[in-house]
């Protein structure tokens, strides 16, 4: 993985790897409502994989520069298995703690490259699963930390 | 001599005794016809606007806005206004708020009496909808169904200053040819006959007092 | 001073006969309701003979618009706008008696500083109606200067109106409760200049007026009311202080804050129409005095409205009670009486105009001048709208 | 005759000399003095349409219209006031009563025309040259046509409550809730509000005739709960009530329960005089909590034969086993119970649906089932060491206390989370005695739980720590205690949009050691009793119903309902959402007599 396009390409991969989770976890719960929500997960992914392939061609642009805000909540949560009676909690903690090792990777791959094009672009793909890790975030903060 | 109209232009005057029937006009009111030149009758608007003679009848409680307008304070006599005593010289008539149905039978004797080209301002709200005494039952609530009015002043009471925009306002509309309450008055004159009926049970006076 | 109560003595004015009028020896002559030398909206119905007034009918009704009627179904706090419309030129002697009387009925206690701000009120009132009323009396005798003085003068008293509580005409200021606003910045100084120059226009007016020939002339001896009149005839304010009657409520019965104002009765000896204009500009000097008192005494600040209850559905308890105050043309009364409803049950308002316009008005005018009417009928000071209500 | 008299009046030459009264453009130089009452001015955004205006205006100038941008605000009723200029009489009493002090007057007094039928226009809606002047009539500092404070309800003080699990709001007395009920302005944007749409303003007039049992009856109408409701509804009423705005909302809830307070259960029936004609139609309900109950009150005047299916011991729900007795009272709680059941609604106690009976069966049996389930799941922090024997669940110690048994809680008390549950598990450890804790991860002001509540806690001696993240549950040296980890939070904007996000500072961690935690962030649905089929067909998103119309499942016989069907989760909601679904149960079981506006047995509106 030395070239952007196959590092980009590795991200896209994992990307479509993501989508193909979700929907396959989809085709087994039973839970009432479950499905929609990992096949939306799903559909997220997808978009996050579209974005990538129109960096590739060009047509957008990363931003490693910007901040993006880390409300380091899949920091401190356990980690749970995708089983096939997954709760609504906890496909949001696989999907935050999926977001947050991808975020890991990049950074700390990046971390080792020295200053280079390269490097630009993985700090700009750590920066977009970390707005990835902070969408699901979100979503958490509002959904199941209601009261907390 | 009293001139006698064919039947079809004729007034009953039914509210008149047998012996009082000899001592009215019978005929309709006329339209007024502008002068066929166009510029004298410009001229005499123009004239018209500038000399306005409000006739002084305190119909209601506008009548104290009209005694600081005419006085020294806001001295409407610069603009061409002057109060007279009698319909007869008037050429504005000023309705001074709510009229009862005992005072619209007085306004509607004064109004016909007027020489025309006439016109009417009516003051403050009750005129136009009633306003304070709208459940009143002795009031009357809009008063285009009885009388035309060519200028509606808002307020209870409307100050003295917008009087004067007022005034200023109709003498605009004279110049410009658009005041034709009078005229209206003539082409709907059974309407308002039939309104005015409709209100004053006592109708004991010719149908129009010219 | 001893008061006549000779009720027989003054109801035995002889009523003349009628006149017959087929005779042709008279003529019947109706001044108003559109005539320029009646005060507002009303017709005499006079017979002459030559041109001396052989009797005298007023009608009325022509202002008539139901108050006491209206007000039966309006709730308590509507009312206090209506009221005031009664009589046009003195509009707050009805909010302010009207207010009193369901205080009175409800057992509101109203603020020091309201007490201080409505008498303050009634009293720029009083100097405004006076004020009005001199030119309408000089103009009523064909003197038409002192009108323009006194009228663009007053002008000046409705600014301070204006100031105070919004609105020139009906203020609406004195509300059931206190009043509805403190006073503006800067009033006081502005009212004491106002206050100086009406003193001074009313040296001038009494140079101009009553000391000119014409007005003497005229108004000496117009329509005499006798003491004797006073009582039978319901005569008050003014019109009986002239023939020497001490009687004015704000001394007798003091209401408001006139137990802590410094001032007399002023009472005259002369009861014609000249007597009694003469009274009414030493009374128009008077409330100048008043009002400057009251610019000293008002409280600056503190509550100027009592606590109140939602006065969406303000149920005053039964009761009935009768208020009355001093206006510039006597006695004015408010009758009320309710019942624990959300409306008032019953009003009446009794106002001065109603005795002088239409009974002392019909005797006085027996044998004067057709060309006095007008000037004897401003003496009376008389205001229609508050005849009729 | 003498000369001086002669001479006099040429005294007048002198004024020639004088400054002239005339004012030279009266039309220009002569403005409305600063408080003149002039053309209205509306601020249409403050404006909440409450019609105050309307109803003082004596010469009905103001007619209250619908302005299309304010629609659908909430606490707007989304009209605006209409003036008539052929009516208006400047008297200003519309700016005095005005709850939002949005209304005011401009100093602009000139409108001319010669058409009457002109003098009409739509305060702050309406494009008039005055809405911006910055004079005219305003109403005075310190003057009210209505008392803006409310009337203080009598509380226990907190060092009174705290002692015992009596009542602690006493009630109004009758002169107390006379005073105010006569706040009430009668304007119904509480009734919009309201989830059920009592008729607030109605009871609260009778109220002011003293009329207690027309009070009941209004209220029965659409709230067969006002006993428990007039004690701990959350009063979305009260929050948009417009008296609130400058002052403070009238105590609509005091109010209810001061009615209810006001008459004896035993006159019940013959007050509300619910006559049952039998259809012979039969309805389940599953869950015996405001919302089933409701609707079995709802169904029952219908004549349906109605049967609650409940797995605990008693009705009630979570009024009964998580609201504690100093808010609600059990025999308040009973008394609206009491009612339901007496008109013949078959309960049935400890019968779990998958459990004792199936729903299949359920379905098959009866022509219509109401489900109300409840949350009665408690969350999970899903955070390190969170199954440690002494982390106990909010929603436990509260049924616990409520069955009188002991939670075992200790002497020293953490509690988690911000909610209602929250304030009451912190509440009722104090009331046992214990030293309460509270860790909240936003600030005080972002908490769910009401207002009150988080109030009267901290009046009790809850100590709370807003912006506290707990992050481990860690095992402490003795057995009987447990240490929790939790960090220091600050409140970040989340660019994305939505409110402040508390974000983690690393650097500011802290370690405690309580005798035990009690967790209460939350709660989900058990809906385990239905089969994976069912869960498919029924539209269920996050572990919710989402309702049709008339509260209808995508299961034609099923009708969903309560805390597990609506986004609020409070009772006077799961209460509307019972009669709903009585309403669209009646229109499934009887659609040809069915019609909106329908009247019940009674003869009024259902």
């Amino acid at each position: 993985m030395n070239t952007v396009d196959e590092i980009l390409d590795y991200a896209i991969d994992q990307e479509q790897q993501a989508a193909d989770f979700y929907e396959d976890l989809a085709g087994r719960v039973e839970k009432g409502g479950m499905k929609e929500i990992l096949m939306e997960f799903s559909a997220e992914e997808q978009r996050h994989k579209q974005r990538l392939l129109a960096v590739k061609s060009g047509e957008h642009e990363l931003t490693p520069e910007q901040e993006v805000l880390d409300l380091k909540i899949s920091d401190y949560l356990i980690d749970v298995d995708a089983t096939d009676d997954i709760s609504y909690q906890d496909a949001l903690i696989v999907a935050m703690k999926r977001e947050r090792a991808a975020y890991k990777l990049y950074s700390d791959m990046a971390e080792k490259l020295p200053e280079s094009h390269l490097r630009k672009v993985i700090l700009g793909l750590a920066k977009e699963e970390a707005r990835h890790k902070l969408f699901f975030e979100s979503e958490y903060d509002e959904r199941v930390l209601r009261d907390n | 001599m009293i001139k006698t109209l064919g039947t079809e232009d004729t007034l009953e005057n039914a509210g008149l005794t047998d012996e009082e029937q000899q001592l009215f006009s019978n005929a309709r009111p006329r339209a007024y016809e502008p002068y066929p030149i166009k510029a004298v009758e410009d001229f005499a608007n123009w004239a018209r606007a500038n000399s306005l003679w409000i006739l002084a009848f305190g119909t209601g409680c506008g009548a104290i806005e009209l005694r600081p307008l005419m006085t020294a304070r806001f001295d409407a006599n610069r603009f061409g206004v002057a109060g007279r005593p009698t319909p007869r010289q008037s050429s504005v008539f000023i309705i001074g708020g709510y009229a009862s149905v005992k005072t619209l039978k007085r306004i509607i004797r004064s109004y016909e009496q007027m020489q025309g080209p006439k016109f009417v301002i009516a003051l403050g709200i009750c005129p136009i909808n009633g306003g304070m005494y709208f459940d009143s039952y002795n009031t009357v609530n809009r008063f285009d169904q009885y009388i035309p009015v060519d200028l509606y002043i808002t307020g209870c009471m409307p100050r003295p200053e917008v009087l004067v925009a007022g005034i200023m306002e109709l003498q605009n509309k004279i110049k410009a040819g658009r005041c034709d309450g009078a005229n209206r008055y003539v082409e709907n004159f059974d309407w308002y006959k039939a309104n005015q009926k409709k209100v004053i049970k006592n109708w004991d006076m010719p149908d129009y007092n010219w | 001073m001893t008061l006549s109560t000779g009720h027989s003595a003054a109801l035995d004015f002889a009523q003349p006969e009628p006149p017959d009028l087929s005779s042709g020896k008279y003529v019947k002559l109706w001044q108003g309701p559109q005539h320029p030398g009646i005060t507002g909206n009303m017709s005499l119905e006079l017979v002459l003979d030559g041109d001396t007034i052989v009797s005298c009918k007023t009608h009325v009704g022509y202002l008539h618009r139901g108050f006491e009627k209206l007000m039966e179904r309006r709730s308590f706090i509507q009312n206090f706008t209506v009221v005031c419309r009664i009589a046009v030129p003195e509009p707050t002697f009805n909010e302010y008696l009207y207010s009193h009387a369901v205080e009175e009925i409800s057992g509101i206690e109203v603020p020091e500083r309201a007490i201080w701000l409505r008498t303050m009120n009634l009293e720029l009132m009083r100097l405004a109606s006076f004020l009005m009323w001199i030119g309408g009396q000089s103009g009523a005798f064909g003197q038409y200067t002192v009108p323009n003085w006194t009228l663009a003068y007053r002008d000046y008293v409705l600014d301070l109106f204006e100031e105070m509580t919004g609105a020139r005409i009906y203020h609406m200021y004195i509300v059931p409760g206190g009043v509805r606003a403190g006073l503006p910045d800067g009033f006081e100084e502005r009212a004491r200049e106002i206050m100086k120059g009406a003193e001074k226009l009313l040296d001038q007016i009494e140079r101009v007026m009553f000391n000119n020939v014409v007005f003497k002339a005229r108004s000496k001896g117009l329509g005499i009311i006798t003491p004797d009149m006073v009582d039978p005839y319901g005569i008050v304010g003014p019109n009986a202080r002239a023939c020497g009657l001490a009687r004015d409520i704000r001394k007798d019965e003091p209401y408001l804050a006139y137990d802590r104002l410094d001032f007399e009765t002023i009472s005259g000896n002369e009861a014609d129409a000249y007597g009694r204009a003469y009274l009414r500009l030493q009374e128009t000097r008077q409330s100048i005095n008043l009002i400057r008192q009251c610019l000293d005494h008002a409280p600056t600040d503190g509550p100027f409205q009592a606590d109140m209850p939602n006065v969406l559905h303000w149920k005053v308890p039964a009761g009935e009670t009768y208020v009355k105050a001093e206006c510039t043309r006597g006695e004015y009364g408010y009758y009320m009486v309710t019942d624990g409803s959300e409306f008032v049950r019953r009003v009446h308002v009794r106002g001065p105009s109603y005795t002088h316009a239409i009974a002392v008005m019909e005797r006085l005018a027996v044998g004067t001048n057709i060309a006095d009417i007008a000037g004897l009928m401003v003496s009376l000071h008389t205001y229609p709208p508050e005849i009729e209500r | 005759m003498n000369l001086r008299d002669l001479l006099s009046p040429f005294f007048v030459w002198q004024r020639a000399f004088e400054k002239p009264y005339t004012s030279i453009r009266p039309t220009i130089d002569r403005p409305g003095a600063p408080a003149y009452r002039g053309f209205h001015i509306n601020v249409s955004e403050e404006c909440v349409g409450c019609g105050s205006c309307h109803s003082i205006c004596q010469n009905h100038a103001i007619d209250m219209v619908p302005a299309a941008e304010f629609e659908g605000r909430t606490g707007d009723s989304g009209l605006r006031p209409r003036f008539d200029y052929g009516r208006c009489c400047w008297c200003g009493l519309c700016v005095d009563i005005c709850t939002a002090a949005s209304l005011r007057m401009s100093n602009e007094y000139a409108w001319i025309s010669e058409d009457p039928d002109e003098f009409h226009f739509t305060a702050g809606v309406d494009d008039k040259p005055w809405q911006n002047n910055e004079h005219g009539y305003r109403r005075a500092e310190g003057y009210h046509l209505y008392p803006p404070k409310r009337i203080e309800m009598d509380m226990l003080s907190p060092d009174e409550s705290v002692q015992s699990f009596e009542e602690v709001a006493r009630g109004y007395s009758e002169a107390q809730a006379k005073l105010e009920a006569d706040r009430c302005v009668e304007c119904g944007i509480c009734v919009a509000t309201c989830p059920a749409h009592m008729d607030v303003p109605d009871y609260i007039h009778s109220i002011r005739d003293g009329d207690y049992e027309k009070g009941l009856q209004l209220m029965y109408r659409t709230n067969p709960f006002p006993a428990t409701c007039g004690r701990i509804c959350t009063r979305r009423c009260e929050s948009v009530c417009p008296v609130g705005i400058l002052g403070e909302p009238v105590a609509i809830r005091w109010l209810k329960r001061f009615i209810v307070d006001q008459v004896d259960a035993k006159d019940y029936p013959r007050i509300l005089n619910d006559q049952i004609i039998e259809s012979g139609h039969r309805v389940a309900i599953i869950g015996a909590g405001p919302g089933g109950l409701s609707a079995a009150y709802y169904l029952r005047k219908k004549g349906h034969a109605v049967t609650v299916f409940e797995a605990g011991e008693t009705a009630g729900g979570m009024l009964r086993y998580g609201v504690p007795s100093y808010r609600l009272p059990d025999a308040d709680l009973d008394k609206d119970i009491a009612y339901i059941v007496s008109l013949g609604v078959d309960i049935r106690y400890n019968t779990r649906i998958g459990k004792d009976i199936d729903f299949e069966q359920l379905l098959q049996d009866y022509a219509a089932v109401f489900l109300s389930t409840g949350l009665s799941v408690p969350s999970n922090m899903r955070i390190q060491g969170e199954d440690h024997a002494r982390v106990l669940s909010g929603l436990q110690v509260l049924a616990d206390v409520a069955s009188g048994r002991d939670p075992g809680i200790g002497s020293r008390v953490a509690v988690i989370g911000g909610g209602n549950v929250a304030m009451d598990a912190a509440r009722v450890s104090r009331r046992l005695g214990a030293e309460v804790t509270i860790l909240y991860r936003r600030r005080i002001a972002d908490m769910p739980a009401d207002e009150e509540e988080i109030h009267e806690s901290q009046e009790e001696g809850c100590n709370i720590v807003p912006q506290a993240i707990p992050v481990e549950i860690i095992a402490a040296d003795k057995p009987q205690q447990v240490s929790i980890k939790w960090g220091e939070a600050e409140m970040v904007q989340d660019p994305t949009g939505g409110r402040p996000r508390p974000v983690l500072q690393e650097d500011r961690m802290h370690t405690d050691t309580y005798d035990c935690i009690i967790s209460a962030i939350g709660q989900g649905s058990d809906l385990d009793f239905l089969s994976k089929e069912n869960q498919q067909q029924l539209a269920i998103e996050w572990g919710k119903f989402t309702p049709g119309e008339y509260q209808q499942s995508a299961l034609q016989k099923v009708f969903v309902g309560g805390d597990v069907a609506n986004r609020t989760a409070d009772a006077i909601s799961a209460i509307e959402d019972g009669h709903h679904a009585a309403r669209g149960i009646e229109r499934l079981l009887n659609p040809d007599g069915f019609t909106a506006t329908q009247t019940d047995n009674t003869g009024e509106p259902a």
